[in-house]
Parts: C-alpha cells; structure tokens; sequence
C-alpha cells in the first residue's frame, strides 16, 4: 500500500528525512532502525570540507525557524570513505544532496558519489540560500539550471532529481527547464529567505543576516509549488515543506508529490519519520485510499472522483 | 539519550524572573554527568516549534527527579513558567557531554565559576565533587541583587562568593575580579555562564586545566543539524558540536 | 515621539491598518475612534464594482491564513461618494489602495481617488495574488511596475506609494525600478501564494484553488525584504506581514520600515492597532529608543550605535 | 458586538464529537436575536489564528450564560473541547442579525428544521416564539443514531421528529423527507445546517416564508474582510456579508 517507485529509487514508503535535517543518519540511527525509512537525503556534501557560516546559526520564528548552516559538511572524500559506507548497513536507499560553487564543483561530486554503492538518486541543491556562490543563483535562473542539470546528468551514475528554490515568480518555468535538460525528478521546497531581528541588539540573530525559513509556515507555499509544477511537468516530485504528519504527508501527495520529505519536524520530534510512516495506512483510509500511488495528484486529476465518492 | 514525557512535580520563582522546576520519570536513569542537558518542548502547538535546552541542575536517582533552573527570557520559557504541577513535558534527553568528574582526583581544589543561569549545573557539580573527596571553591556572578539564587546551596559544600555587577550584594563587579582579588588557588577550573565570561576565564586561567560549559543556539540538540557548531581553531573547517561533543569542553577544545 | 513624517502622511503614530483587511473603516469604527490611528489603507478600489472570488475565499494555516477575496470593492464611484466621505469625521490620513487590469484602469482610479480631500497618498497595488490579470503580473516585472508607476505619477495628486509582491527572486531589483520611475514610497509586502486542499474532498479549500498567505508566519520573509530594500532605495517603506504586537512593528522599523501596517493581526483582535499604539512607547523605551524616527534602519545602520549601547 | 474574556462554567460532550460549552460574562446581556454568534479564539497561541465562529444556542439573561453546541471538527474545534471549567476564552459577540421572531406574529404556527450542528440556535429561537404564542414543530436532522442531540429540549416547546441518513433513529432519511410524508403545515419556515440543505427547503418552499441561517468560512466575523459573501442575485456584483447582514437571511435574499 505505502511502496512508490520512482528513478532508481524503490521506495517501501514515501517517507524521506529531507537534507540536512538528518545530518548523515547517525544520531537518528540512535533512536531507530533506519531501514524502516522510505529513502534518506544525507546532507549536503561539496568537493572539500567546508565550516559554513558564523553562529548564531539558527532562530525561531512563529510557526517556523530559519537557519543558515551554510552548506557545512566534510567534503566528498569522507562522505565516501566514512559517511555511506557506514549507511550501508541500512536496507534504504541513499539520495545524496550536491552543492557546489560552481558547474565543475557538482560535476565532481557528482561523478564520485553517484558511484557509492548505496546513492541510488542525486539531488542537486540549486536552491541554498545560505552560501554566497552558488546555490541559489543556480535554482532562480531557468538557464543556468538546465545548463547545470545536463552537465550532471552527464557524468551521473543514478537519476538525478533537483531541488528547487521557492524564491522565485515563477516556478513551472525553471521546473520546466530543469525538466527539458533531462531531469528524472524534481524535490521541492527549499527554504524561503528570511530574518529575525534582535530587539536586545537592533540586529540580525543569524550571524548571516538571512536565513532560510522553514517548517509548518512554509507548507502552504510549497503544497502550491507542488500543486503547480506537478502538472506542467512529467517527471516526479518529492515534496517537501513543514511535514509534520501524515495528512501533512497525504496533503502532499494529493498536490500532486509522488513521496515526502520530512525537514524541521526531525528537530522537534526525533521519531517523527517512523511515526507518520506507521500512520500512513490509517490516514490513507481515512480518506478512502488503498494506496499511495493512488492518491498522487487527486487535487487535480478532476477526471477521476475521489476514492470515497465511488461507492 | 532518550524521549519521554516527565511530570512536573514543582515550578516556582526562586529568584527575579529564575524559576525552578522538578521533573520526574524514568528517563533521569540515564543521566551520567553534571552538565548534561535537557532539551524539552515547551508546547504542544506549532509555536514555539523548536524544543529549548536546559541545563540539569540537580538530580536525585532515588525518586528519579531532575530540576532545572531557568530565566524567563523570550516566549519558550514564558510558557514553561506557566506549566502546572502534575502536567506532562515532552523531554529529550540527557543529551551532550557534561563536566569530567571521574578526570578530577581526590583532595583537589575545584574552583567551580558560575554566571547567571550558568549557575545551575553548578550544584550538581559540587555534590559530586564533594562526594568524591575534591574540595570545592564557588564564584557565582549576577547582574543584581534580585537576580541571585543558590548561593545557601553552594555554602553547604564549600566557600561560596557573590560577585553582582552593579554591586547590590557580594562585591562588585565580574567572577574573574573575585578570583583575582580573594587571590583563589584551585587546581581546576570548571565554568557555566555567558560566554564572555568564558572567554575572559579562558585568557586569564587557559594555562591551567579549565572546563567550559558552552551555550550556543541549537536546532535538534543531538548534533543533526549543525546549528550549535564552535571552531577549535586547529584547522579552517575543524569544529565540534556544542549539543553533542560539549557542552562542556576543556577550554583549549573551543576557539573562543 | 510617535510621530513620522513621509511623503503626503503626517502620521500621528506609525502604525496603519492594512488594505484589505479593514474594510472602509466602518466595522472597526463601532470598536474604537479611528482618529487614534497614524492612517488608513483603504480596501482595493478598481474603477468598477467588482464581486470577486467564489467562495470559500478564506482558509487557515500554521500562523497564517490563505486569503482570495479577488478584489472585491463597490467600485470607484461608490468609493468616492460614500466611503471616503463618511471616513472624512475621522481626523486621520488616508492612503487609497489602487488595482486594475491595466494601466488604463489604474490611471483612471488613481486620477480620480487622488483628488479625494481625505486622500493624502496612494498605495499601488501591483502585487494582488487573487486576480486572474493586472495585479501581481505588474509586481513580478521590473519594466513593467516602472511604466504603472510612471503612469499614475503623471495623473495622481497625491504621493504614490507602489505595494510590493514578495513572490519574486529579487525585490531589489523591483523595487530600484519603481524608484526609479518616480515612485514616492514602498509598501511591502503582499501575500505570499499559497495553497491547503481539503482532505475530505482531495480539493483546494479555496475556491480560487490558490490564495495570498499572511499573518506571522511570512513576518521573517517580510523582515528580509524590508531589510534589502531599505538599504537599495532613497524613498521610504511602510513594512507589514504579520505584524501582532507593538515588538513586532519595532522589529520592522528597525529592518528599514518608516511606518508599520497591521493585516491579519485586525480579525483576530479588532482593538489591535490602537493597543499596539498604546504599547509603543513603552517598548521603545524598553529597548533603548526615545522616538519611532531613531529605530528606522537600526539593525543595518552600523555606523551608529544603538542607544542603549551609547549610555 | 463587543470582544470579552467569558468564563468557561461548563464544557462537556453530549452526543458523538458533539460538544455543549456553557460560557458566562457580561457580554451575554448584549443578544439580541436566536442566531446570533459568537466568534471565539480557542487559543492564545498564532495557531489557530483565526476565530471560529459558533452559533448562540441558549441564553440565560438571569444569570449572563450563554451556551453554543460544537462538532470536534478540526484543530480549532478539539482545542475548544479541551477547555476546562473556569477557563476564560476570548470572545467577539453577539454578532450577525438572528431569526427575526418580532415578524412572527402569535398564533401561527413555525416550523423549525435544523441539520446536524445547525441544530442548536433553533434551541433558543423555539423558546423565543413558543413564550410569544407561536406554535413551533421541529423537523431535526442527522447522521446516525449517535449524533442525535436535542431532541428532548425541543420536544419541550413542540412536537418534534427527527430523521437519520442511515435510519438508525427516528425516520430514514432528509428533512424534507420528513416534512413531505408527515405533510406538516406551517405559516413560517425557519432553518439552520447544511447549505444543501437549505438550497433543497429554499427550492420546495421557496414560495412560502423562509428564513434560512447560512454558513460560510469568515476571516473577521464583522464585516471588514468580504470573506464571507454571498451573491443575492440581483446583479453580478450584489451581494450579502454572512457575518454583518447575517447569517439569517429571507430565502429569496440568497442565492445558493
Ligand atoms: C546547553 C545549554 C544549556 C542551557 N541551560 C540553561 C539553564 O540551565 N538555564 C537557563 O535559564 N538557560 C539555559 N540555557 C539557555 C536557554 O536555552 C535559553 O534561555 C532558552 O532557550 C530561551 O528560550 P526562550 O523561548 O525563552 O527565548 P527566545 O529568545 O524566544 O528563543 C528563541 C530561540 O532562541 C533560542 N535561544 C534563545 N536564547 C538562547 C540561549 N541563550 N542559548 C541557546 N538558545 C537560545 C531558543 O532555544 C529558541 O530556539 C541553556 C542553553 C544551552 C545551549
Ligand atoms: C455563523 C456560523 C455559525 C456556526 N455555528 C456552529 C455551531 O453552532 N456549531 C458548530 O459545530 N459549528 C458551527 N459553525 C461551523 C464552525 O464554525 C466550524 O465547524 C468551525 O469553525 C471549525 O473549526 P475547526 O478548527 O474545528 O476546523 P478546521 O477545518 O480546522 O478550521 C479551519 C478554518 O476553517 C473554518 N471552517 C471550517 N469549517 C467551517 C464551517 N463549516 N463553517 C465556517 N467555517 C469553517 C474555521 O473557522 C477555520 O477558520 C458555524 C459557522 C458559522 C459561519
Ligand atoms: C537546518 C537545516 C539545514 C538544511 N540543509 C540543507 C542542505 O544541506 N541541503 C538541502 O538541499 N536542503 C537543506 N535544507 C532544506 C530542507 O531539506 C528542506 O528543503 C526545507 O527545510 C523544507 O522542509 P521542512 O519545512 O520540512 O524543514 C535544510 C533545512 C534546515 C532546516
Ligand atoms: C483578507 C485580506 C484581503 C486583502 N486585500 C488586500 C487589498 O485589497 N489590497 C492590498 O493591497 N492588499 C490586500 N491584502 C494584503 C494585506 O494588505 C497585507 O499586505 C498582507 O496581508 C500582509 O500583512 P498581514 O500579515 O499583517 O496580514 C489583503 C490581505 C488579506 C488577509
Ligand atoms: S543543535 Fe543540531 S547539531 Fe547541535
Ligand atoms: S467574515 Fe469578514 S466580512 Fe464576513
């Protein structure tokens, strides 16, 4: 009922801890037996290591938090050596996030890690807000995107799903280009650009200034993102945006996502993947669903009713 | 490392805007050392999202409480100050690293520095290291008379000194004046407060063995995330995580 | 030491009830006296009477709520011979939220409502997500926001204030451009688009299908824009987007807002602006402040200390 | 219209998810009209942000109470259920214009149809009219057995029937149903629930005097926001604020 098949990816459940909300599994593996998870999107990785930005790196806000971590991670070599060998032990499939400056920064990283035994997809973070080079610059312009998704699409051992940006007008345009540069799949959203100032100082919180926002203030964004893009594209979208729980999850699918990936909820609640996961069922029953494929896209698929108004 | 929900046994003001809450459940088990943190979720809405880290301040095994003390700062602890006894809160915990009392021998002088709310874990500290057989020195340091809490607490295990910044009780002025003018001798030094006031202690004492206790802003408080990262200064990229590595670290650990 | 003087408004106090979420005045005006407040945003005038959105036009989210009105007004001669009369007892400024289809449709409605004796500015609304043409296609391209702009300049009587749409990569270069083209003012920001299906039925909940999200959930992406802009433009902004409390309209100063506009913040709490008013003074004091002028930029005008660190 | 704390005197279910909370304070001595509502925030937290907004169903002049009945539907909904006696809540009321009982004149006869959650204002309208000298009958619609609720209270002041979807109580079937085959005979009609229900008594007695209570999602509940219109019919652009010139309309001022 909950399986999804999708390029190179099997998944037993559409339930994936989204990028850098799960570090590289590790501290979550001390909670629970991963294997139960749908897939895992480990952190960003770049060519060399890299610290990120200052502290304060993270601040509340209402129903949300920014953070402006800065794409900090080891570098591609211990991601190899110590990182995935170590989730080999796990029976989930790996979606490795690339970063990079540069269109020869992912291409590397590309090329390396989509041979790691375990990586069965690439995402490809167009859309950080937090690094200066880059990142988002990548994911706001429909050129540059497609000229970045071919160049990796060459040299990738995996399908290769990319990661939009919310910041921007108009989002079916940069999917739609990403799409026609031989895309397999699409995740959306990342975080919307934001700040929090310090009364106390007058000041920016995020020694960055700017942070990126997320969690439940972000959902109705990025359902509409999903919403809008699904139907102007034919490949894939794993959706992403303030999930906290199942029907959070089955709001997703609906909007058109073919699985869901849980970001900021893992702070909060370190079991929430396996909890919606083993509430998926009821929920989708609730509704009147026998499975997730079924769901995927009902807001806009008008030609075929709702399950429950069948009968 | 655990997530349960605890039961508040008490919640009262102890101090201007200080407020000391009991805990219960059987998640205290798992505390280990003075230092360790709690990271609890204050509400069950959306807002505020994030859990907030406290500091455990006292635990006793024997009916599997834990307190912590805290300053009403922002809306988090504005809300936990409102929770009743006999309520539930969702607790993660005890996370991180806490003080090294195994590392500290017997019949040693343990100058234990406290700032602010960095006083709490203080008390625990000094009932171990009392227990053990080290002698304990305590220099606490607040903003204003109103503002001072545990100074009876700290008396009943070794010398205790007040230091107020604008001088309305003890002496005047910061902990690193006290320890310079009462001309204190310790063999280690171990420390929770503001981090200027580590900084300062990490200057004037970073040539003897020196403990800090670490405050940064987390997100998931059990080293996901990368929120609560601090430079060690051996390379461009070397860190360690306040949440999961500290937060107390030997002072040369942490790039201040 | 409430007082702000912009373009047109001699504002009592900085703080103004939002467009749109205000009606006329009319309702609020059976809670308190208008007159306590530093200025009105009136309800979208289009040169017709327009009906709007079906219905369901409003839904809830985390922090937030999705709105689709769709423009609904009585239309310019209603407006002119009613409303603005009837808000003429009350001893404070009005500023006229002005929409179209085209150019031509907000040129008449500015040329007439600017001449209104109680309208001392216009506020441009070029960012309206709820309607099918004009509105947010004028706010999403630089070019053409400058010709509107240029356009209702020629024809207004009043200063003209351009309401910005925060559904773009880059407002700077939005908001340079309306400078650019004569603008008086900003205001920012709109909505943001968004959407919530209904589970029960597999649907959006809005009729409208998407809709503009406000309230405290988009305040950090608000606080970012104000932060931006303010610092690439001379002219001055009024910032809004989940203001609720008197420390939320001293963060929005502080990150380059000259006055302060309150929304959503009005249907949960009718009373809200005049107790923000009453609030202010007290909590600039709290923070260091002796006058709303002093805060405005604080958290990027570096070369100045703020207050309570001079002492 | 005006905004108060009300107390919270009692809170408790009295059919399936459906809930009665009687509300206490010196707001309650503004009611005017039987279909009047309240606008309540639920909580103090951002989410739920908006009020909700729930019909009056009972008023005790003597003693400043009022009570609404409530499905637990949503969020806002099951926070409500969990308010405890003494509670206060935020209220915004009364509001809206009610069912007009001073056009009713004593002697005839008003039949009163209510579905589901629409039931309860008919409570306080049936008292209304019967204390006037109008003869009332209630036609009360619902689900299933379990959803049944006041039934006894109006059987008080009228005959009353009631039809169940699934006909696990009373007769099977709609209201309409119920009015057709038990030919029931009345002056006025007065109804409150679901607007196909109200479209389907709009259609068949439409000819007659029909007022008809309707709902729809509001942003302010007063008029300011235009989120709650309804066409009339008129023209393209006339139309009908459910909150300000409602939510009880004549049938032929709506067009549904
Ligand atoms: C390891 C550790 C132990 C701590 N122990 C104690 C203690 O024993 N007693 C005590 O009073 N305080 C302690 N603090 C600080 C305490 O966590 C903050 O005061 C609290 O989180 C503020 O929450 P708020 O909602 O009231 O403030 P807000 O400012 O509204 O909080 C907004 C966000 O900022 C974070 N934040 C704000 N101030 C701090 C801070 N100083 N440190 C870390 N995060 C912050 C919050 O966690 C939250 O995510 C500790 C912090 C850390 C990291
Ligand atoms: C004039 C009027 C009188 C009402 N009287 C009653 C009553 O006496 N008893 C009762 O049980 N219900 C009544 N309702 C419906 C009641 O307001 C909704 O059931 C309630 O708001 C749902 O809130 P929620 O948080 O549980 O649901 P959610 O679906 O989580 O609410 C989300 C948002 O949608 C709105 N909403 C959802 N359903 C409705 C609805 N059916 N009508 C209007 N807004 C809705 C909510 O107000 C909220 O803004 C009335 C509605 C109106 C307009
Ligand atoms: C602390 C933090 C770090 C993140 N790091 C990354 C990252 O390295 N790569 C990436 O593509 N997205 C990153 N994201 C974005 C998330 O993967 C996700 O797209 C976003 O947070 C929205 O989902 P959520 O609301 O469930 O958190 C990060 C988000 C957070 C909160
Ligand atoms: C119900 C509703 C109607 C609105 N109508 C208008 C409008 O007519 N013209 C306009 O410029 N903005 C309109 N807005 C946008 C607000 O003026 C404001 O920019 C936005 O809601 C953000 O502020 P807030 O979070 O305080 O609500 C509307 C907003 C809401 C919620
Ligand atoms: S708080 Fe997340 S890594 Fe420390
Ligand atoms: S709810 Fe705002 S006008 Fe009716």
């Amino acid at each position: 009922m909950l399986e999804v098949n999708l390029p190179g990816l099997r998944l037993k459940n559409p339930i994936i801890p989204a990028s850098g909300c799960f570090g590289f599994g590790k501290e979550y593996a001390g909670f629970y037996d991963l294997s139960c998870l749908g897939g895992i999107m480990i952190k960003a990785t770049t060519n060399e290591a890299r610290f990120g930005n200052p502290t304060p790196r993270v601040a509340e806000t209402s129903a949300g938090m920014l953070n402006a971590i800065g794409l900090q991670n080891p570098g591609l070599e211990h991601v190899l050596k110590h990182e995935l060998p170590w989730l080999e032990q796990f029976d989930t499939p790996i979606i490795a996030n690339v970063a990079g400056s540069q269109v020869e920064d992912y291409k590397e990283v590309a090329e390396h890690i989509s041979k790691a035994p375990n990586v069965h997809a690439l995402e490809l973070n167009i859309s950080c807000p937090n690094v200066k080079t880059g990142g988002i610059a990548f994911g706001t312009d429909p050129a540059m995107a497609a000229d970045l998704t071919k160049a990796v699409k060459e040299v990738s051992a995996v399908p290769v799903y990319v990661k939009l940006s919310p910041n921007v007008a108009n989002i079916t345009e940069i999917a739609k280009a990403i799409e026609a540069a031989g895309a397999d799949g699409l995740t959306m959203i990342n975080t919307l650009v934001g700040m929090r100032l310090d009364l106390k100082t007058g000041r920016p919180i995020l020694a960055n200034k700017t942070g990126g926002l997320s969690g439940p203030a972000i959902k109705p964004v990025a359902i509409r993102m999903v919403y809008e893009v699904s139907q102007a594209v034919q490949i894939p979208i794993i959706g992403m945006g303030g999930v906290q729980t199942a029907e959070d999850a089955l709001e997703f699918l609906l909007a058109g996502a073919s699985a869901v990936a849980v970001g900021t909820a893992n702070f909060v609640n370190p079991f929430v993947c396996p909890e919606i996961i083993e509430q998926l069922p009821r929920v989708l029953r609730q509704y009147g669903f026998q499975s997730v494929s079924e769901c995927i896209g009902r807001s806009w698929k008008h030609e075929k009713q709702p399950a429950h108004h069948r009968a | 490392m655990k997530k349960a929900h605890l039961t508040v046994q008490s919640n009262s003001e102890i101090a201007d805007q200080i407020y000391k809450m009991v805990l219960k459940g059987e998640l205290v088990r798992h505390f280990t050392e003075p230092g360790q943190f709690l990271h609890l979720k204050v509400s069950d809405a959306v807002t505020p999202l994030l859990r907030r880290p406290l500091s455990i301040a006292d635990v006793d095994f024997a009916v599997n409480e834990v307190s912590v003390i805290y300053r009403t700062d922002g809306e988090g602890t504005r809300l936990l100050s409102e929770k009743k006894e006999g309520s539930m809160i969702d607790v993660l915990g005890p996370l991180g690293n806490g003080f090294p009392v195994r590392r500290i021998e017997p019949g040693k002088t343990a100058l234990l520095v406290g700032g602010g709310v960095g006083v709490p874990p203080l008390q625990e500290l000094s009932k171990r290291l009392t227990e053990k057989g080290v002698n304990v020195i305590h220099v606490l340091g607040f903003q204003s008379a109103k503002d001072v809490f545990y100074e009876q607490e700290c008396l009943a295990y070794g010398d205790t000194y007040v230091a107020t910044a604008d001088g309305t009780y003890g002496e005047k002025g910061f902990v690193t004046d006290i320890i310079r003018e009462k001309q204190l001798e310790f063999d280690v030094l171990l420390s929770c407060g503001p981090t200027p006031m580590l900084k300062a202690l990490k200057q004037q004492y970073g040539h003897k063995e020196v403990y800090l206790s670490m405050e940064e802003r987390m997100g998931c408080g059990i080293g996901a995330c990368f929120a609560c990262v601090c430079r060690t200064g051996e390379s461009d990229t070397s860190y360690v995580k306040v949440c999961l590595d500290g937060p107390v670290f030997k002072a040369e650990e942490v790039a201040l």
